[in-house]
């Protein structure tokens, strides 16, 4: 594997984290949590853990962030912290 | 000195715990509950002396029911201390049950079958204390007896009952649990059992500090004693039914503190032990205190209750002070005043509530002239207060006696005076009730006329127990039989 | 309550950190996770179960019984869910 | 940050035609290849999990594209419940049976008892079946979990 | 002896009852409580006999799927963990005898729902107690949280509030023991404790092995609670349905805590812990120390019989904690004793509970008045509950305070002596209150002297008594049988060298 | 300066999770919204993964799917195959996490049902009242 992919990945991971926390939209947040467990999926991919790569992708990108959206859309989008 | 495995000591306890069952069966049914009241307690008493013979010859039995920690048994033995507190306490609950039915009767008391109940289980718990064969066991029927007789000193169900409960469950439990287990652990560190034997089992396993916070520990954790400054529950639970205070006093709780400190001092700490560090002192010390400051707090009392139970309270201290001594006839006397006090302070008791059921009367000041329209009543306490102070011919004179000489051999002769200046205090606060009773003119109009006697149910143990001060006197054969194979085993 | 959060969070941070010096470098082929037990299951798991994906092997079999209980995870996470959202008569 | 705080039902949203032909179109093929992903878990990453997250996606995908009602009318509730709890029953069952027929707990090649194919032939088919098991459950669970989260228990509308 | 299936039939029953459950309850109502009661009775009969047949034939391991450890899953059914077994299948029994009663009156529908979690959560402990596998104890543990944080959630008013902190704290606490794992995993490879504990002393122990051993251990601390990382426990369990409440008060703690004695001693070793750490020992014993004070403090100020009794929870986690890491055989004794004497103690006194507010609803303690005139039975078995928690012979809670004390005593922890001592204190304080109110304190206008019959006896239903009664006949049966349990079962069980 | 520099070579995925773990930690127990505490988790739940992940990585392993006949037939190398266990175990966490979330989701939305926030502070001052 490239260390620099790996790099790099790491620290848009780091990102979106940070992001994820920060953002006063709960729905953009949730949203760039998405993005977070996508970037995610493709460090595992590149690690060679393509069943767990794989489960993220369906889990942690897909039904994981639609439970957060519908959560959210049946409550509030707006958060103070 | 054969000592055989059998189930009497058990069915000694059991008894009157069974017991409780055709009790609260027979709830809407007085006559029934209370002729079942009696037949256990003649019961007990039967069975208990069914076992004095072996015990006199310097056997006994033993009955071991579950072995719950390494060395340590839940387990009964019956030997001459043991027979000779138990033998004291089950003749006088018959007295007492009998008692207790022409009181609650007369003063048409709420929830007498619970009052019987708990009774029958701290009737239970003081043989429990009387036979345990060691310090787990006796720790075990001691906790027992404090819970089983909170419902008897709250049986008002008022809120001075209440307080008077809360304190006396406080000081119990609180000093069981805060000095008597940690002491109880350490011993069982230090020697790996917990069994009474004849001797002691320290000997040689602690130094001397460890003993003496031992006896310390062991002194206040059996608070029943009432060793001052654990005191204050005893007053406070003079608001029980007089049957109560009389069981409190004279048959159970307090005999069961002192009882259960000189089990310690004799079977596990042992005599030699404590001579060899000097730790009587320890002991004699905290008596005298406590014998000259109750006797002094007793002047001050006008309730009659509260009097009689500061008399207690000091009175308790002398066989502390007779264990202290550490001679043979001082631990004689100390527990002969064991069985002289009982007779003699649960006379006064009934004689209390006897007065209290015929004139509802509490207070001193307010029984002058009763002894006239009374006199069966004050004869007998007139009796019992003599025996108390120690005058011959009554039962109080030899186990003071035996004190005194205890002492003089101990050539402790402060503690002489202490004992002496201490019956001058009795007497100061025990001549004045009779006098007043007898010579003192009520004020008009109060309706002393119509006072009679107490119902007979309840003069009738009085006056047993009065006559027994006397014969006491006359007959101490089989006390000090008892004793002597206690001291001198 | 935030300062708390930092201090505690700092502080399991540093001790994770602190915790690495001791690791196996990264993608070290000697490093005891890859050589104790792990290279038993890639060994064998052909030969012994007929699966070549050794994750499916480790997954299904060897380790199966974690796996039942991950089952059951998520099915009690599904009873969760209904009965303290979905109204009773649905 | 501006944000609208109405909730998406309030607003009007018409059935979008180009959605609702590209589901219709997708969800078949979605179905297909989360099979594909249970039953090829021996060949290729995947297995039940997997497969099962594909497949309950396909249902979520039903409701959030038409509404929660027509996703019922594929997969009723009851039929969730028995699937979700046969699922994970197939599993522990399959467990208990190999124990039953003299094996340990989840040994497959006791099995053999039943069915002659051999032991390691049987640990094979084990696996697959219990991938089964876990991909009926996991399948259900997904759907039920986005149906409740997403309607808030009520199975009227969704989002 | 050899290995039978026994334990895992014992397991497994109420797995499947579960899913029975879930699909028959659907159905019928009536049907759910036959096959609930069923079905632990089956797991108890059979926890008994594994009992039964380790103690006759002694321990053995077993293998899962029959891969040889450390390839497979490995069981282990020794002493402790067939008498941890017992334990669970035990109270289950009982807790659920009751529960069946308080749920059809709570959750009438949701029944099947509640007990599908119910019997999952006990097939969860009954994995937890049985296990030998580092990663297998995490799957476990949150089995049996989630069903929890749904039994919790199930409770009335702001039980959901005091679910979800569960949830974050109880996450939050597996994270940190996965997060052990994970570093044991990347120095050793293999996640079977006895593999474990095989490798663990050739390594040299630095850094990585510290962070491992607490980031572990904190874990587990979250998880049962103990000072001061317990803020989630008297919200949570005070929140609960009843039937709830009889089940997991009594047992997840304890078996969180016998979680941390494998941990401490199947992988890792007393040498490690007490030896070459032997400050964090006195650190951790000290901790216990100030919990048990603090909580019994709390405990006091409750205004609540359940809340109460929470804080006593966390009172007694920390009895045990500070037991275990006396570093002794009588700490060590102690602790595993108050394992099932609190379990019991625990069980009963939340039974009496329950059957109170069968009746009465909130347990606020102006509610209790005279409770001693209305159920007689059940205020009896809760004043011999009483009687255990505060440690008065024979009832079982003495002995495993001896036991505890003698080890504080041994390794000269004078202060966890005193707190052990000032808590018994407090307890009896907090209980004689309670019995005081129910007993003295009349609820209507009768005054006293009244008699009989002024007040109507109102039991709950047999169904809940029975349990009840049981529970607290058991709390003497064990205190009585003290002996024969330390000196066979605990004696032998005793882990690490002891 | 070597050393260090291949000290961060070797070590540097670890602390990336490390900040990821504290990032996650941080918001789990900080965060003041019940939505960017479930989120932490999550994200705490994924550094643990990467974590593990990592500690399966061999330099230049291949994915663990074996191919059958040449397995079966010369046998396999097991050092070029990454270590397919820390795979398994995070299936399972991932999946546990997906229902922690599942289940936390629900209990916030019963929560916003009853006291109409989502804010922890907001939520216990309704409590008390």
């Amino acid at each position: 594997m490239i260390w620099q992919i790996d790099l790099l990945l790491l620290t848009l991971v780091v990102i979106c984290g940070v992001t994820t926390i920060f953002l006063k939209d709960l729905l953009a947040a949730t949203l760039v949590f998405s993005v977070y467990s996508f970037l995610m999926c493709l460090l595992w991919a590149e690690m060679g853990a393509v069943d767990v790569a794989f489960t993220e992708a369906t889990v942690g990108a897909g039904v994981s962030t639609m439970l957060f959206i519908a959560t959210i859309l049946r409550t509030t989008r707006r958060s103070k912290d | 000195m054969n000592v055989e495995p059998s189930i009497w000591p058990l069915a000694a306890v059991l008894i009157s715990l069974l017991g409780t069952v055709p009790i609260l069966l027979s709830d809407r049914r007085p006559n029934l509950r209370e002729a079942w009241t009696v037949l256990i307690s003649l019961g007990k008493f039967a069975i208990i002396a069914a076992m004095l013979p072996a015990v006199l010859e310097g056997g006994g039995y033993r009955f071991t029911l579950a072995e719950v920690l390494p060395g340590v048994a839940i387990a009964l033995r019956v030997d001459a201390m043991g027979m000779y507190f138990a033998l004291v306490a089950s003749f006088l609950w018959i007295l007492t049950s009998i008692y207790s039915i022409g009181y609650m009767r007369a003063l048409n008391e709420h929830d007498q079958t619970r009052y019987y109940a708990s009774f029958a289980v701290a009737m239970s718990a003081t043989i429990g204390v009387a036979f345990s064969a060691n310090l787990l066991t006796l720790y075990l029927f001691y906790e027992m007896l404090s819970l089983s007789t909170y419902p008897l000193v709250t049986h008002k169900q008022d809120d001075e009952a209440r307080s008077a409960g809360r304190k006396y469950l406080t000081y119990l439990l609180g000093t069981s649990v805060a000095f008597t287990l940690p002491a109880m652990i350490l011993i069982y560190t230090l020697t790996g059992t917990l069994d009474f034997t004849a001797g002691g089992i320290l000997a040689g396993k602690a130094d001397a500090s460890t003993v003496s916070l031992l006896l310390v520990l062991l002194v206040f954790g059996f608070a029943k004693a009432a060793v001052m400054p654990l005191h204050g529950w005893l007053p406070a639970a003079m608001v029980a039914p007089t049957p109560v205070s009389s069981f409190l006093h004279g048959v159970a709780v307090v005999k069961v503190g002192v009882f259960s400190i000189l089990r310690v001092v004799f079977f596990i700490f042992g005599t030699g032990l404590l001579a060899d560090l000097n730790l009587g002192v320890v002991l004699t010390t905290l008596a005298s205190i406590t014998i000259i400051v109750a006797s002094l707090v007793a002047l001050t009392q006008d309730n009659l209750k509260r009097r009689l139970a500061y008399s207690t309270i000091g009175q308790l201290s002398y066989m502390i002070l007779g264990a202290g001594m550490l001679t043979a006839a001082g631990m004689t006397g100390g527990l002969l005043h064991l069985s002289m006090h009982a007779f003699g302070k649960i006379t006064l008791f009934l004689c209390a509530g006897a007065i209290y059921i015929a004139a509802h009367k509490s207070n001193i000041s307010e029984m002058d002239g009763l002894g006239r329209r009374m006199p069966v009543t004050y004869g007998a306490f007139f009796l019992a207060s003599l025996s108390i102070i120690g005058m011959p011919p009554l039962g109080g004179f030899l186990s003071k006696w035996s004190l005194v000489i205890g002492a003089i051999d101990g050539g402790q002769l402060l503690l002489v005076a202490v004992v002496l200046v201490s019956s001058l205090l009795n007497a100061a606060y025990f001549f004045p009730i009779v006098y007043r009773g007898f010579f003192a003119r009520a004020a008009e109009g109060n309706g002393r006329e119509e006072v009679r006697e107490a119902p007979v149910l309840c003069l009738i143990p009085l006056s047993i127990t009065a006559l027994f001060c006397l014969g006491l006197f006359l007959w101490p054969s089989l006390a000090l039989q008892l004793i002597q194979l206690v001291v001198s085993p | 309550m935030k300062r708390i959060a930092l201090i505690s969070t700092l502080f399991a941070g540093a001790l994770l950190i602190w915790g690495t010096r001791d690791f196996p470098s990264w993608g070290d082929p000697n490093a005891p996770a890859s050589r104790h037990v792990s290279p038993t299951y890639i060994e064998r798991t052909v030969e012994e179960t007929h699966i070549p994906n050794a994750v499916t092997s480790v997954l299904g079999d060897y380790r199966g019984y974690d796996t039942m209980f991950e089952t059951v995870v998520i099915f009690c996470a599904g009873i969760v869910v209904i009965s303290v959202l979905r109204r009773p008569d649905a | 940050m501006k944000t609208d705080h109405s909730l998406p039902q309030d607003r009007p949203i018409g059935p979008s035609l180009i959605i609702e032909v590209g589901v219709r179109i997708m969800i078949p093929f979605i179905q297909l290849f989360g099979l594909y992903v249970i039953a090829h878990g021996h060949y290729s990453p995947g297995g039940g999990f997997q497969g099962g997250v594909v497949l309950g996606a396909s249902f979520i995908l039903m409701a959030i594209a038409f509404d929660l009602k027509t996703s019922l009318r594929f997969f009723s509730l009851r039929a969730n419940a028995v699937m979700a709890s046969s699922g994970v029953f197939i599993y522990t069952g399959t467990g208990v049976l190999c124990a039953l027929v003299g094996g340990m707990f989840l040994d497959y090649s006791a099995l053999d008892a039943i069915l002659t194919l051999g032991p390691v032939e049987w640990r094979s088919m084990g696996v697959f079946i219990v991938e089964l098991g876990v991909g009926l459950a996991v399948t259900a669970i997904m759907a039920s979990l986005f149906w409740d989260l997403s309607s808030g228990g009520d199975m009227d509308k969704g989002l | 002896m050899s290995p039978t299936n026994l334990h895992m039939y014992a397991l497994a029953a109420p797995l499947i009852g579960a899913f029975a459950v879930m699909v028959v309850g659907r159905y019928s109502r009536r049907a759910v409580a036959p096959l609930v009661l069923g079905v632990l009775s089956f797991s108890f009969a059979a926890a008994l006999t594994v009992f039964l047949q380790v103690l006759s034939g002694g321990g053995f391991r077993y293998v899962v799927g029959n891969w040889l450890a450390p390839y497979g899953i490995e069981l282990s059914v020794d002493h402790l963990g067939s008498l941890m077994q017992l334990l669970v299948s035990g109270v289950a029994l009982t807790a659920s005898v009751s529960a069946v009663k308080s749920v059809a009156k709570d959750l009438e529908d949701r029944q099947h729902l509640f007990f599908t979690l119910y019997l999952i959560l006990i097939a969860g402990l009954h994995g937890l107690v049985l296990t030998a596998d580092a990663f297998n104890v995490y799957v476990l543990l949150e089995i049996a949280s989630i069903t929890a944080y749904g039994l919790i959630a199930l409770g009335k008013g702001r039980a959901v509030v005091s679910s979800f902190n569960y949830v974050i704290m109880g996450s939050t606490g597996a994270c940190f023991y996965l997060l052990g794992i994970g570093y044991l995993y990347i120095l050793t490879g293999t996640l079977n404790m006895a593999d474990l504990a095989r490798i663990i002393p050739t390594l040299e122990s630095g850094a990585a092995l510290a962070t491992a051993f607490s980031f572990c251990i904190v874990g587990l601390w979250i998880k049962m609670a103990f000072f001061p990382l317990h803020v989630w426990l008297p919200n949570a369990y005070s929140d609960m349905p009843d039937g709830a409440a009889v089940l997991v008060a009594p047992l997840m703690t304890k078996v969180t805590i016998y979680l941390m004695i494998r941990f401490m001693f199947s992988i890792f070793s007393p040498a490690y812990e007490f030896i070459q750490h032997a400050g964090v020992q006195q650190i951790v014993v000290g901790v216990a120390a100030v919990g048990i004070v603090c909580a019994s403090a709390m405990a006091l100020a409750q205004k609540n019989l359940r809340r109460m009794l929470t804080y006593l929870i966390v009172a007694e986690v920390g009895y045990m904690v500070g037991g275990v890491w006396l570093a002794n055989a009588q700490g060590m004794t102690g602790a595993i004793l108050h394992i099932v004497n609190d379990a019991l103690m625990t069980l009963c006194l939340f039974l009496a509970v329950s059957a109170i507010a069968y009746h009465e609803g909130a347990l606020d303690f102006h509610r209790l008045r005279g409770l001693y005139r209305r159920m007689p039975v059940t205020m009896a078995a809760f004043t011999v509950g009483a009687l255990s928690m505060i440690g008065v012979p024979p009832t079982c809670g003495f002995f495993s305070k001896w036991y505890l004390i003698l080890g504080g005593i041994e390794a000269g922890q004078w202060l966890y002596v005193g707190a052990l001592i000032f808590s018994s204190l407090v307890n009896a304080v907090l209980f004689f209150r309670v019995i005081e109110i129910a007993y003295f304190r009349m609820p209507d206008a009768d005054a006293p002297g009244t008699g009989h019959g002024a007040v109507q006896v109102r039991e709950a239903p047999a169904m809940m008594l029975q349990p009840l009664v049981v529970a607290a006949a058991a709390l003497i049966g064990v205190g009585l049988a003290t002996g024969p349990l330390v000196q066979h079962v605990i004696r032998v069980a005793l882990p690490g060298g002891f | 300066m070597d050393a260090i520099l291949s000290e961060i070579i070797a070590k540097y995925n670890y602390w990336i999770y490390v900040v990821l773990m504290m990032i996650g930690f941080y918001a789990m127990i900080g965060k003041n919204n019940l939505v960017k505490k479930l989120l932490g988790m999550n994200i705490f739940q994924t550094a643990i993964i990467l974590m593990f992940i990592s500690s399966g990585v061999k330099k230049g392993g291949l994915i663990p799917v074996l191919d059958k006949q040449a397995a079966l037939e010369h046998g396999v190398n097991s050092a070029l195959i990454n270590n397919p266990v820390p795979h398994v175990l995070m299936l399972t966490a991932i999946v546990v996490s997906v229902s922690v979330t599942g289940v936390a989701l629900a209990l916030m939305q019963r929560i916003y049902r009853r006291y109409g926030t989502l804010e922890e502070n907001e939520i216990l001052e309704k409590m008390d009242r």
